[in-house]
């Protein structure tokens, strides 16, 4: 007779459903004004959705609407498959147009002081784990400036230093408005690289974009002006 | 407090003490502002022994409203408030320890400056210590209200003057009795103590209603 | 009727407040006129007021 | 609940235009009223002379001064707490009125002063309190101002307030505590039951009176209020209009 192996039987228990994350009828006003309303989508684990659509449009306010930056006028956002109360904003990073560098601290003291400040998301449906910042800086081509102050980085430097945030603490959602912008090609082609790394390991991307982004498993989210309120039009798969 | 804070708290210190030496700014307006004032009231040595707790106090809360403006502002026009607010800390204690980190970087050494600054308005030594104690204890508070002020004007581009209209008359009470505990310890009406724990306890309270109320703005202010 | 020694102090209380009084007055008055009339320019521009949706757009 | 039906502007504005007039009668019969009773019904006070006429608009002003705060501070929670649209609009409109009714206060007392105890200003524990809620109305006014968006300032200024009605009793109590300390008390003090009704009446008349004015004033300053951010609405409506979503690079900042 074996032994029974109890010491893995809470591990079956706690076997979680795949990460998803679900927004439904998404509805935000911004100074007065319906930026959308009504915006549902659901995001399975391992995908990226594409939010295309015209400047002004909405994209960047999705985003930190999901960010949880601002205020829903109406509908509802989770995460499914991870611990309950936890609001999606603390699953996710923000990669918006500002990069959060102190100009006066190291790159490396930048990053280490985010590591241990953004609370990590350790669940079981996502595999990405915390890279350490100086092999981060490595891994971004920009480990020679790790005791550089941050303000001798150039532009896209310091958005590369900004990257590497979302590689020292593992979060399953990252939210990146723009991800490209002053990035030249072949960091582009790296940043590609990272993101599809990230998907690989379970996470999930939203982000809004101008360029074509060559991502694995995508899906496109386009919003479009319905004149005169604006809402979510189509979903398509790409 | 876990590591986070020490992070948080060790990043905010080093930067104030970077970037333009915000301790050293801060203290030389203290010294400009006791400095004016004999020109002000005249050189006369016992009014000034008289009226030395109030300008030393008057000086440090105006010395402390002046460095309070970029408490938030910094970290939300390069992005970082909107990560603190998205980290999954507590935004209370966060806001308590930049607080701290800022009083360590402005306020402490103001209240090390006093008893120098002390000798100009001919304080007698009781008087330069008991100043220094209540300085110590009660620019906690004026930070912590002042925090309010910051946070409630964070979006606003030229906000200083602002946040001083809005904080001085909630920090009038803290002014009030640091200054009578201060002169009860010189020519004594009422005892120094009473004055002295009415102090501690505006500070007490203010380190629960300034955090409180500046993370519910700062949350405000990110839509 | 006679206000005694401190009349003018009687006087210029009631004075000022009578004063303060009609600036709120003026106040609520003059505001309303020009809502009103940027209301005006508005609809003739051809802006409608409520939204296409139904619900009112002030304030939410 | 009754609140929550008004919470539509629109049916808040027919409310306002239903009301406003019988409202407006009222104040001005109670202003009638109080203002023959203070002159020709109340005698002269023995000690004070006629000045004690003062006295029938000092009093509702303050008493005023502190119910206006009030209204703010309650407005403040329904902004905050339980989201009442309406609330931050009846919060920004009653800080001018507020403000305004603590300057009468203010300059009243300063003009009863006077006569009575020789000074237009002594650092009293209640006209120092006084001066420091007219900053606070102040405060909370220019706040108001200096933020764009209505909604954003309002939810700004209701932190404020609330952190200023905790803060008022505070205030009292140090300003107190501090008078006490510099200066014994000398002050006539006009309070307690030993008013006489004669004075009393016409007092109680000019504080209803004032008390009308006030939500007179109040609601007209709420109806202008919700047709300005109409207006608001409209034009960035009429902006938006204007602007084919997708030849514009401007319309949303990124902040």
């Amino acid at each position: 007779m074996t032994e029974l192996p109890t010491n893995k039987a809470p591990s079956i228990i706690r076997r979680s459903s795949p990460l998803k994350l679900i927004a439904e009828n998404l509805t935000i006003d911004r100074g007065g004004r319906r930026v959308f309303q009504d915006l549902s989508f659901t995001l399975e684990s391992g995908t990226a959705l594409v939010v295309t659509g015209a400047n002004g449009i909405g994209k960047s306010s999705l985003l930190r609407t999901l960010a949880g930056l601002v205020s829903l006028a109406g509908g509802a956002m989770h995460v499914e498959g991870g611990e309950d109360d936890r609001p999606l904003a603390e699953y996710a990073h923000y990669f918006g147009h500002q990069n959060a560098v102190k100009p006066a601290l190291t790159a490396l003291e930048n990053l280490v002081f985010w590591q241990s400040f953004i609370a990590s998301v350790r669940i079981d449906a996502f595999a990405g784990a915390a890279v350490p910042p100086e092999e981060a800086l490595a891994t971004l081509g920009i480990g020679h400036t790790a005791q550089l102050p941050a303000g001798y980085l150039s532009a896209g430097q310091t958005r590369r230093l900004a990257l590497a945030r979302l590689l020292v603490t593992p979060r399953p959602v990252w939210l990146m408005d723009e991800p490209t912008s002053a990035l030249d090609t072949a960091s582009e082609a790296q940043l590609l690289g990272l993101m599809n790394d990230h998907l690989g390991s379970g996470g999930m991307i939203v982000t809004a974009t101008h360029t074509e982004l060559a991502l694995s498993n995508t899906r496109v989210l386009h919003l479009r002006a319905a004149e005169p309120v604006r809402t979510l039009t189509e979903e398509l798969d790409a | 407090m876990s590591s986070w804070g020490v992070a948080l708290f060790n990043r905010d210190l080093r930067l104030s003490v970077r970037i333009g030496g915000s301790a050293l700014v801060g203290v030389l307006f203290f010294l400009a502002v006791v400095t004016v004032i004999p020109f002000g009231v005249g050189p006369d040595l016992n009014l000034l022994a008289r009226i030395g707790p109030a300008i030393l106090w008057i000086g440090a809360l105006l010395a402390t409203l002046l460095g309070l403006d970029r408490l938030f502002q910094a970290d939300r026009e390069d992005g970082t408030l909107d990560l603190m607010l998205m980290a999954g800390r507590p935004l209370e204690l966060v806001v308590l320890i930049k607080c701290l980190a800022h009083w360590v970087a402005t306020g402490l050494p103001l209240v090390v400056a006093a008893p120098l600054l002390g000798i100009f308005l001919n304080l007698d030594p009781v008087a330069m210590g008991a100043v220094t104690l209540t300085l110590l204890v009660g620019t906690p508070a004026l930070t912590l209200i002042g925090a309010i002020g910051a946070a409630l004007t964070v979006s606003l581009r030229r906000g200083g003057l602002l946040l001083a209209v809005l904080v001085i008359p909630l920090a009038i009470p803290v002014l009030i009795f640091g200054v009578s505990a201060a002169d009860a310890a010189i020519h004594d009406p009422v005892p120094f103590l009473t004055p002295f724990l009415i102090l501690t306890a505006l500070s007490l309270i203010a380190a629960v209603v300034g955090p409180v109320a500046a993370a519910m703005a700062l949350r405000f202010s990110a839509d | 009727m006679d206000l005694g020694p401190h009349a003018g102090f009687i006087i210029a209380s009631y004075g000022l407040c009578l004063a303060t009084v009609i600036g709120l007055i003026a106040w609520v008055h003059i505001d309303k006129a020009n809502q009103e009339k940027a209301l005006k320019e508005l609809a003739a521009q051809g802006i409608s007021r409520a939204r296409p949706d139904g619900k009112d757009a002030t304030p939410s | 609940m009754a609140i929550w039906d008004y919470a539509n502007p629109t049916r808040f504005l027919r409310l306002v235009q239903i009301v406003l007039p019988w409202l407006t009668g009222l104040c001005v019969l109670a202003f009638a009223a109080g203002l023959y009773m203070s002159f020709f019904v109340a005698p002269d006070d023995y000690q004070q002379g006629d000045t004690v006429r003062i006295m029938y608009i000092h009093v509702p002003a303050a008493w005023l001064s502190m119910m206006c705060y009030s209204i703010m501070a309650v407005s403040s929670l329904g902004t905050l707490v339980w989201k009442h649209p309406l609330a931050d609009v009846s919060a920004k409109c009653a800080a001018p009125i507020g403000a305004a009714f603590t300057f009468m206060a203010l300059v009243t007392g300063s003009l009863w002063g006077k006569p009575m105890w020789g000074t237009y200003w002594v650092w009293d524990a209640r006209l120092t309190s006084v001066l420091v809620l007219l900053i606070m109305y102040l405060g909370l006014m220019t706040l108001w101002r200096t933020m764009e968006d209505p909604i954003k300032a309002g939810k700004a200024a209701a932190i404020l307030t609330l952190v200023g009605a905790l803060n008022l009793p505070v205030i009292k109590f140090s300003v107190d505590w501090w008078n006490t300390l510099h200066q014994p008390a000398s002050v006539i003090r006009m309070d307690g039951p030993t008013i006489h009704p004669d004075i009393l009446w016409p007092l109680l008349v000019m504080a209803v009176a004032f008390t009308l004015l006030f939500f007179v004033l109040h609601l007209m300053a709420m109806r202008n209020e919700i047709l300005r951010r109409r207006v608001r609405a409209m034009r960035l409506r009429a902006a938006s209009a204007a602007q084919p979503g997708t030849a514009a690079a401007t319309a949303q900042p990124a902040e």
